[in-house]
């Protein structure tokens, strides 16, 4: 397949408009959905996105830019941190509420 | 790889991206985002970068899924589907807008940049002086190792988080079992773990050392270390330990205080996170190691969440 | 000797105001009543002895002010020492039952020390100060028996005072102004002549003095606040404090300067007062206030006589010894005359004829009598009064005697029986023999003229409206003709209900406008509140943040690219 | 001491500030004895300034408190004029309060801020700067906001909260007022007025219609005094402070400040900005008197009074004539002494008999005459009547008025008076003339040494007031020193 | 060494060593509060040229660490409340009765916001922004969990969009310039798409880390629910990084790039800030709540600044103002919300309207409070005072009197509903007579000294303006630049 994309759109660039489609795509995710969860795997595709870019961009014809690359390892780490966070405040809020509806809550006032 | 590769890959990024995110059932959604996360993977790779890709599949596809799931099976225990719920129309068609218009903006930024490796010329001639080959752990662990060691106690921090949720009494105490419900499931998975741990000690032993030249590193080393945990966690192998003990607090901490510490030694050198000449390659692995180990177990911990009242732990001697 | 002389004004106001602060002392204040006479006697003696025209200055005080002793101002300094002094000697008797003898010293000698310091101040702050005293310390002394009558009396007086004492504020400010801002009496009264002076000067000091003086129609207080007083105060207030606004216009106006428009209207008004309030005493039932009006009469005859002066500019030399003279003779016979309503009930039988000998001859004295001091000093005023002033101070005789045959008949019965008190009955009668007196002795002095120059054949002839007088009088007990009865105060209670009618109807008006003004701003409903509350669930979204941030991105492009 | 002498003044006022914070209720009596003293060793400190700044020395302390603005204690004739009557009269009022409050709850908190009130006080006084002059207006407010909330009463809280929202506007307005003109003619400097030439008019007009307006938050002007009556809510000897020294004279000090040290008469009178300004204090002085006439209770009455009154010194800093100046500040301090001695009087009638309502004063007189005296000296002083002080104040307002050609002021002030004997005389008529009711207890007035206390500074202040007036004339008279402030510069 | 790193290096060690030692962990602030608080001091008095680049890799690839003015005040603050709070914490357990993970978790995180706080106001990496960003996020999402776990749920996600939109906006400053650094940005930044669309992205989403109007819904929720110590951390240092980071991208990196239009972007939506905020806080009747919108409103001032600092020609006076309006706030927000929490406490409630009687059983609480109150309106005298003093010269130097007008009617509205809760302490207790308007002391003086150490702070401010204005100017942006001149990437 010898297409005239590539003269148009490099590597770099397509997964970079790519990255850019995932951003858009998890936004509009976040905005829409309502579940937490949800909401937090939409933040997740955000990232992707947001990596694509970085690594789309910083490739050059002969190589990676390792910076880029270095950036978005340690923003994968965080974005996984911050994951695990979510999900244990999501499944916490739903157990305290779960406690709450018949017993006493101990941990929050009833969410709005 | 041809463009066409590329751009199919990139298509399915998409299209499993738009699944994951707007399919009604959460476990599809899950699956989805891991197979996302996956050929995510393989556009890293597309891009030449062999590390990220390592670490995109197994943190960001791995990790991220088990924990997702995890937190959907806790969910559902609670009567809670996670099912995506639609939005009034008005909003969807409104945020339709905005995210088109930036994506187009976005897009529109992104292609006025010229793709290229700029800092690559600059990284390169610093290598020799590192001893390693690996540029991406040179960047990760030497030009830029003030990033990375500030993001190890973010990881950290993230655990303490996590287990600041603890509810009242269970501190301190054990995560919840996140062990399967049936128990022939659970025979294999325990009998699968037995196998896995000390493989993927090994392996990612393995993948901390090939780090320094070849792709891999501390993250990736740690995620695997973390995979093979909670299998093992998971089949009751090895129990979850309790929050307070003294051995997984060291562990936990260990190796950001290591890096923290060779950090403030170079001082001594000429400057925080200073490595004397000839010794960079020797810090930098004692780093990885470290911090391999470190990351591992907190990532498992983060994974299994919070100490819950009532988790029982059969096997009193902790961690493996 | 000059130098320690002069000392003696300031000893004037100072040593009654030492004995009315002695007065405030526990246990002293009862019987500082018996020292009330000591109080005027320095000022008998500055009267006597101070040098004239030779100002003390009194550095410090108020505006650096100062006392001075005129010609004129020795008369009437004169006069009042004397008139105090008796009434002094008089109240020591007739208050030594009274329940609130130190309230009655202590007012007494502030007033009296007031109605010195007017006479003797040689700047118009001090002055002021001085007739601020003289006036509003008298309302006490008005009060003194705190019977509601009293104090219905008080309270008018105390409201025309307060008015006199702004109208004469801002009368000397704008006169002080006109001056350059120089208080000297003498540069004021010159200042008034001028004409940048601003012109409602003159016409409020007037006023504010003539509020005092008890100038028609002006004059309502007088004639309720005398009578109300003990009768030693009603003798002094009659006597001397209603000379302290004569003084004022005397001191002050602008003599040889003509002054047409004040000078007429001053003319009129006291004229009018002459005689109106002569034929008003008639109908009065008590015989204080038949003296009450009396003295509104006579004052008016002053003021008349003054406004004729001020309208044709006549020099002040030819008009005020007159009026200072004048003013001497009226003091003292209408002290004697309160005096004696306050004797009349102590006089029994045959005192009582020897009270009424007196009071007659004191009556025919003020009426103007031939022979009798009244005459003289009537006819030393008439030459400023000009032609027709005189033809009037010659008519008013007639009404005049007609007020005084009121006063002896209705004068209070006594029982029988009871003779005067000698410290009653001397004051009295040293009154009298001093109103009878000393315009004699001082006429020559004052005037010029040997009191017995004029031609005493006209003086009889221009006694035809005394004539008159006996005959309507005789011919009204004849006929037991009885004048009609007139409520103290004249247009004072029709005035009074009016004012309190407008008074209310001003009240509710006010009430009802500000309840009106409270009512058109009705408390915001807090309906904004639900919205605001709607708008932060907003904010509070994870979607609308996601969308806030797409548009503040949007916005900071757009703005930079603008 | 020269240049820590105005230092002196600010701190000696902390350290009775801490004291009192400090020291438990129970050792009272030492807060007492260090309030007392330190009021006195003030008035010590003033006394030896006088005859300093008399001779001619002025006391000046700066530091920059922000680049390009310094931080200016000056102790001009004019300040001094302020600092002297404050620190009198803070004397008195502290023996008063003492007095007043004997045993009572929050009394270090109250004494604390007491302090503090004075120290903004004298700062406000001594202000070198129109920054500084803003720091110490607004610790004022700050400092007598919790004497206005003292009792914690529904009352007080209402009328500290509408005090604070009328003084803080008034503030940031004329903050914005000095900035602006601050942006243009840079730091203002009392001793040396800025130079105004260049600036438009209308720019002028409208910073000094912020500054005044501002200012006249505090000195009550109509419409911005609606918080004076409120604030009665106060304990009395806050009242007293307030209507007499503190906050409305802060403000009125202000104005003349305004006028006379930063736009400098020339300018004001150019800008045409002194006659609406003399209109304006003329509506508050007679809107005062007619709503103090319509108050049935008594500190309100006096309350609307000091509305009416303290328009007075407005009035004489904008009519721009000598004598009027010299009326407007020796107003300042004759109003400062009278109407302190009516509000302590009214205190200690309160506090003796529970006299509040104006009807409840009959026969007042009777019990407590020396305080009723002193009262009544107080109100005649207000109406202006000789030879009591405030009859000085009156004349020369008087006679500035019409030097400014402004005869109309001089039918205001008459007005005035007379309105003014129209609302204090009926109150003396009850209290000397009626009987006074029959359930009321009879009261030994003089009995104990906290009674005498309480009337001492009031009978101290009323025979103040009287020598005011009787010796106006004298060089340390307050007329002697404004006479003396008003030819050290502010004639024309 | 240098305290550069020690900033950073010290609370990590520390959060270490309170992980090791468990439940005895919190005794640790005895030792760190005054050691960073002396760190903080040595920092403030370094030369003006002070910087360092980590690991001595050159700059575009490096990290370069400086003590320009903003951070030396905002370091310098932080280690004040945080010590304070810590301290604080240690007589006024932070936790929720019974919840022994949060009474042992607290000081983790704590000392991860430290290290991240102080990283962040050292640094000039924008990437390594972000990591310090996430670390104080992180800490104040934990901290206002121990609350509410629906209202951190909520900061936690927002929190995270605004992360990711800054995270994109530096992916897109990467690719475009390769290299992150704000002082070399500065000298490189164009005004194309790209630069503006990452600017553009970068502030919103540090908008919402700083809670700016319309993006401070997540905060009032968050604070009202945490318990004091945690609100006084959340409204004090979190908030203010992210304003840091704005300051250096809008002054400093892209400050060729930004026009005055972009900038009353910022200073309008601080001015709806103030507003806004101050119209929420009247409303209120719980105490929290009032003092969360109240860091609404504050947060306003900090951008309402930008077009001031901007509009000039000597931006001294309005580049102090906004700076050391941060510092204020950061003092006597934090006082305000120990004070709060201990009223809280003694009245067991948290309605304004149940704080009666507060004035007599805690005066020196209330006297925190109240102090706090003086400097948070911009009363004298009071750090408070002279920031807004130097902004409203600013604005009216510039005729800005739209934004003068909003300096000056926001004191005026935080008088409003801040004394409404001020004087509420002065009522009688409620349903008391007057006469047994009195509560026992409820807390010993112990527990107030923290606050009314923090309030005293923020009024001595006051008193030493000339001196913080100077330390403000410290390597500001627009001041000639003393020393670091690095060399752009070859």
């Amino acid at each position: 397949m010898d297409l005239p994309l590539p003269v148009l759109l490099s590597t770099g660039h397509l997964y970079a408009v790519t990255g850019a489609a995932l951003v858009g795509l998890g936004l509009y995710a976040f905005i829409t959905l309502r579940h937490p969860l949800r909401q937090l795997l939409a933040v997740n595709v955000v990232g992707a996105g947001i990596f694509l870019i970085l690594g789309g961009l910083g490739r050059g014809p002969d190589a990676t830019d390792p910076f880029p690359q270095a950036l978005v390892i340690t923003g994968i780490v965080v974005a996984v941190a911050l994951t695990a966070f979510g999900a244990a405040m999501i499944v916490r809020q739903a157990q305290t509420r779960a406690a709450a509806k018949p017993a006493a809550d101990d941990n929050e006032n009833p969410a709005p | 790889m041809t463009f066409a590769f590329d751009l199919i890959l990139c298509l399915m990024i998409l299209g499993t991206a738009a699944i994951a995110l707007f399919v009604r059932d959460a476990l599809a959604a899950i699956a989805f985002f891991i197979a996302f996360g996956n050929l995510m993977g393989l556009a890293w790779l597309g891009l030449d970068a062999v590390n990220v890709a390592l670490a995109e599949i197994a943190i960001g596809a791995g990790v991220t899924g088990v924990l997702l799931i995890l937190a959907r099976a806790r969910l559902l225990a609670l009567g809670d589907a996670a099912t995506s719920t639609g939005s009034p129309l008005l909003l969807r068609l409104g945020a339709l807008a905005a995210c088109a218009g930036f994506v187009v903006l976005l897009a529109a930024a992104v292609l006025s940049i010229p793709p290229e490796s700029g800092l690559d010329r600059v990284v390169a001639p610093l290598m020799p002086g590192l001893g390693i080959e690996n540029r991406v752990t040179g960047v990760l662990l030497a030009f830029r190792a003030y990033d990375t060691l500030l993001e190890s106690f973010v990881l950290l921090g993230a655990l303490v988080a996590v287990w600041s949720l603890a509810p009242a009494g269970a501190w301190p105490g054990r995560p919840a079992d996140p062990g399967m419900a049936d128990a022939p499931m659970r025979r294999v998975a325990g009998t699968f773990g037995q196998l896995l741990l000390p493989v993927a000690l090994v392996m990612a032993a393995y993948l901390v050392w090939a780090g320094s030249d070849l792709p891999g590193g501390a993250f990736q080393a740690g995620t695997v270390l973390a995979g093979g945990l909670l299998v093992a966690g998971m089949g009751g192998t090895i129990g979850l330990p309790s929050s307070d003990q003294p051995l997984l607090r060291a562990a936990l901490v260990l190796g950001p205080v290591v890096f923290l510490a060779i950090g403030l030694a170079g001082v001594a050198a000429g400057g925080l996170l200073v490595y004397p000449a000839g010794l960079a390659k020797a810090l930098i692995v004692t780093i990885e190691y470290t911090l391999f180990l470190s990351i591992g177990v907190t990532l498992a911990l983060l994974v299994a969440g919070p100490p819950m009242p009532g988790a029982s732990d059969p096997d009193p001697e902790g961690k493996g | 000797m000059t130098a320690d002389l002069t000392l003696l004004l300031p000893l004037t106001v100072l040593w009654p105001m030492l004995l009315a602060g002695l007065a405030l002392l526990p246990g002293w204040g009862p019987r500082m009543v018996m020292f009330l006479p000591l109080g005027p006697l320095p000022a008998l003696a500055a009267a006597l002895f101070a040098p004239r025209d030779t100002p003390v200055a009194l550095p410090g005080v108020l505006l650096d002010g100062g006392l001075e002793l005129t010609a004129t101002g020795a008369i009437f300094l004169g006069g009042a020492a004397v008139l105090w002094f008796w009434a002094g000697v008089y109240a020591a008797d007739y208050l030594r039952r009274d329940s609130r003898p130190a309230a009655f010293a202590l007012f007494w000698n502030l007033v009296l020390a007031g109605n010195l310091g007017v006479v003797i101040a040689a700047d118009i702050v001090s002055f002021y100060v001085f007739f601020a005293q003289v006036s509003l310390l008298a309302y006490p002394l008005v009060i003194h028996d705190r019977k509601p009558a009293s104090m219905r009396a008080g309270t008018v007086y105390l409201v025309l005072a307060v008015l006199g004492e702004v109208a004469i504020l801002v009368g000397l400010m704008l006169a002080s102004h006109g001056a350059g801002g120089a208080i000297g009496i003498e540069a004021v009264r010159a200042a008034l002549a001028l004409p940048s002076t601003h012109p409602a000067a003159l016409g409020l000091l007037i006023a504010g003095f003539g509020i005092k003086a008890g100038l028609m129609p002006l004059h309502v207080w007088l004639p309720v606040a005398h009578p109300a007083a003990p009768v030693p105060a009603s003798a002094v207030l009659s006597g001397a404090i209603v000379k302290a606004g004569i003084f004022g216009m005397v001191a002050l106006l602008p003599l040889g300067t003509p002054a047409a428009v004040a000078g007429n209207l001053l003319t009129i008004l006291g004229f009018s007062g002459l005689f109106l309030a002569a034929l008003l005493a008639v109908g009065q039932a008590g015989a204080k206030s038949v003296l009450a009006y009396s003295t509104v009469s006579q004052m008016g005859l002053v003021m008349g006589v003054l406004g004729v002066a001020l309208a044709a500019g006549s020099a002040p030399a030819t008009v005020l010894p007159a009026v200072a003279l004048f003013a001497l003779h009226h003091g003292l016979a209408k002290g004697a005359l309160f005096l004696g309503v306050g004797l009349a009930p102590l006089c029994g039988r045959g005192w009582r004829w020897g009270l009424m000998a007196v009071l007659a001859v004191l009556g025919l004295s003020l009426v103007g009598m031939p022979l009798l001091a009244g005459a003289l000093v009537k006819s030393a005023m008439k030459d400023p009064a000009g032609a027709l002033g005189a033809t009037l101070i010659g008519l008013s005789a007639l009404t005049t005697a007609l007020a005084m045959a009121r006063y002896l008949a209705v004068l209070p019965t006594a029982k029988p029986r009871r003779r005067p008190p000698l410290l009653m009955a001397l004051p009295f009668l040293a009154l009298a023999g001093a109103a009878l007196w000393l315009p004699w002795l001082l006429y020559a002095d004052v005037t010029g003229k040997s009191p017995l120059a004029a031609d005493l054949a006209s003086k009889l002839a221009e006694a035809w409206p005394l004539g008159l007088a006996v005959l309507l009088i005789a011919g009204a007990v004849a006929v037991g003709l009885k004048p009609p009865t007139l409520p103290e105060g004249d247009a004072l209670g029709p005035v009074q209900r009016r004012a309190a009618a407008l008074t209310a109807a001003a009240r509710a008006a006010l009430r009802a406008g500000s309840r009106s003004l409270h009512r058109s701003r009705p408390k915001p409903q807090i309906v904004i509140g639900e919205d605001l509350d709607r708008i932060e669930d907003i904010f509070r979204e994870g979607a609308a943040a996601a969308i806030l941030v797409l548009a503040i991105t949007g916005a900071v492009v757009a703005a930079s690219l603008i | 001491m020269m240049t820590f002498a105005p230092l002196l003044l600010v701190f000696l006022p902390l350290v009775a500030a801490g004291v009192s914070f400090a020291l438990p209720e129970r050792l009272s009596a030492w807060r007492n004895a260090a309030n007392l003293g330190v009021a006195f060793t003030k008035l010590l400190v003033v006394a030896y300034l006088l005859n300093a700044t008399e001779a001619g020395l002025v006391f000046e302390w700066r530091y920059e408190f922000l680049p390009g603005h310094d931080f200016v204690l000056r102790l001009d004739r004019l300040a001094l004029l302020f600092v002297t009557l404050s620190v009198f009269l803070w004397l008195l009022t502290t023996i008063y309060a003492i007095a007043y409050f004997d045993r009572g709850p929050n009394l270090p908190r109250f004494f604390g801020f007491f302090n503090l009130c004075v120290l903004a006080a004298t700062g406000v006084a001594m202000s070198g700067t129109a920054i500084t002059f803003f720091l110490f207006y607004e610790l004022l407010t700050l400092a007598t906001w919790p004497l206005v909330a003292h009792k914690g009463d529904d009352k007080s809280l209402r009328a500290g909260r509408i005090y604070l929202s009328y003084t803080l506007a008034g503030s940031v307005a004329f903050l914005a007022g000095i900035l602006w003109l601050q942006s243009l003619v840079g730091a203002i400097e009392f001793a040396a007025p800025p130079d105004l030439t260049g600036i438009p008019a209308l720019t002028l007009t409208l910073i000094f219609i912020l500054c005044i307006g501002g200012l006249g938050v505090k000195a009550a002007i109509f419409p911005l005094h609606g918080w004076l009556p409120e604030a009665m809510a106060a304990p009395a000897p806050v009242s007293a402070l307030l209507h007499a020294v503190a906050v409305v004279k802060a403000g009125a000090f202000a104005i003349v400040r305004m006028i006379y040290d930063v736009y400098g008469i020339g300018t004001v009178a150019e800008l045409g900005l002194g006659v609406p300004l003399a209109a304006l204090a003329s509506v508050t002085i007679l809107y005062g008197s007619v709503r103090a006439l319509m108050q049935s209770d008594l500190k309100k009455r006096l309350a609307y009074s000091t509305v009416s009154q303290v328009s007075y010194i407005i009035l004489g800093a904008s009519l721009i004539g000598p004598y009027a100046v010299i009326g407007g500040l020796v107003h300042l301090v004759h109003q400062g002494i009278m109407k302190i001695t009516l509000f302590m009087c009214a205190g200690a009638l309160a506090n003796r008999m529970g006299i509040k309502a104006i009807a409840d004063l009959d026969g007042a007189g009777r019990l407590m005459p020396v305080t009723m005296a002193a009262f009544s000296v107080g109100a005649l002083g207000m109406i202006g009547l000789p030879p009591v002080a405030g009859f000085i104040s009156k004349w020369y307002l008087g006679i500035g008025a019409l030097q400014s050609d402004a005869a109309w002021v001089v039918a205001v002030l008459a007005g005035s008076s007379l309105l003014n004997a129209a609302y204090f005389l009926p109150l003396l008529y009850r209290a000397w003339l009626l009987p006074p009711p029959p359930d009321r207890p009879a009261i030994r007035e003089l009995a104990t040494t906290r009674d005498r206390m309480l009337i001492l500074p009031a009978a101290v202040t009323a025979l103040v007031a009287l020598g005011a007036g009787i010796f106006a004339s004298l060089p340390f008279s307050p007329l002697g020193w404004a006479t003396l402030i008003a030819e050290g510069g502010y004639l024309r | 060494m240098s305290p550069l790193d020690l900033l950073m290096a010290a609370p990590l060690g520390f959060m270490a060593a309170a992980l090791m030692l468990g439940p005895s962990g919190r005794w640790l602030i005895l030792l760190a509060a005054p050691l960073m608080a002396g760190l903080a001091l040595w920092l403030a008095l370094l030369p003006p040229d002070a910087a360092y680049l980590v690991g001595q890799w050159d700059l575009p690839l490096g990290i370069l660490l400086r003590a320009d003015g903003v951070a030396r005040l905002m370091i310098l603050a932080t280690a004040l409340v945080i010590g304070a709070v810590g301290l604080h914490a240690l007589a006024e357990p932070p936790e929720k009765p019974g919840h022994a993970a949060q009474a042992e978790t607290f000081w983790p995180l704590v000392y991860l916001m430290w290290a991240g706080a102080n990283a962040g106001f050292l640094t000039t990496d924008l990437f390594n922004l972000y990591v310090t960003l996430e670390m104080v996020s992180l800490a104040a999402v934990a901290l206002a969990a121990m609350g509410s776990l629906a209202a951190a749920l909520r900061y936690f996600m927002i929190a995270l969009l605004g992360s990711l939109a800054y995270l994109l906006g530096v992916a897109l400053t990467v690719a475009r310039y390769d290299t992150v650094d704000v002082i070399l940005l500065a000298q490189v930044a164009e005004a194309d798409l790209a630069t503006l669309l990452a600017l553009g992205l970068m502030t919103a989403g540090l908008l919402i880390k700083a809670a700016l109007f319309p993006m401070h819904g997540w905060l009032p929720p968050a604070h009202a629910a945490a318990p004091a110590p945690a609100s006084a951390l959340l409204s004090a240092i979190a908030v203010k990084l992210g304003f840091v980071i704005l300051v250096r991208l809008w002054f400093e990196a892209f400050a060729a790039v930004t026009g005055p239009a972009a900038l009353h972007v910022l200073g309008g939506l601080g001015a709806a800030a103030v507003i806004y905020g101050s119209i929420q806080a009247m409303r209120q009747d719980r105490l929290k709540p009032l003092v969360a919108y109240s860091t609404v409103a504050q947060v306003g001032y900090l951008f309402l600044a930008f077009p001031l600092v901007a509009g000039t020609v000597e931006p001294s006076g309005a580049w102090a103002g906004m700076t050391l309006h941060g510092v204020a706030h950061m003092l006597a927000k934090a006082a305000m919300f120990l004070a709060a929490g201990l009223m809280l406490k003694a009245v067991a409630g948290d309605r304004i309207a149940d704080l009666g009687g507060l004035a007599q059983a805690m005066p020196l609480t209330v006297t925190a409070f109240g102090l706090a109150v003086v400097s948070l309106m911009g009363l004298p005298p009071s750090g408070g005072f002279t920031a807004k003093f130097l902004l409203l010269s600013a604005a009216i130097e510039q005729g800005a009197f739209l934004y003068a007008g909003v300096l000056v009617i926001g004191g005026l509205l935080a008088a409003v509903y801040l004394f409404r809760a001020l004087s509420a302490c002065f009522a009688p207790l409620a349903g008391a007579g007057p006469d047994t308007a009195s509560r026992g002391p409820v807390t010993g003086g112990v527990q107030a000294v923290a606050p009314l150490a923090l309030a005293g702070l923020a009024i001595v401010m006051g008193f030493a303006g000339t001196a913080l204005v100077d330390v403000s100017a410290i390597e500001a942006p627009w001041a000639t630049p003393t020393v670091i001149q690095p060399e752009a990437a070859p």
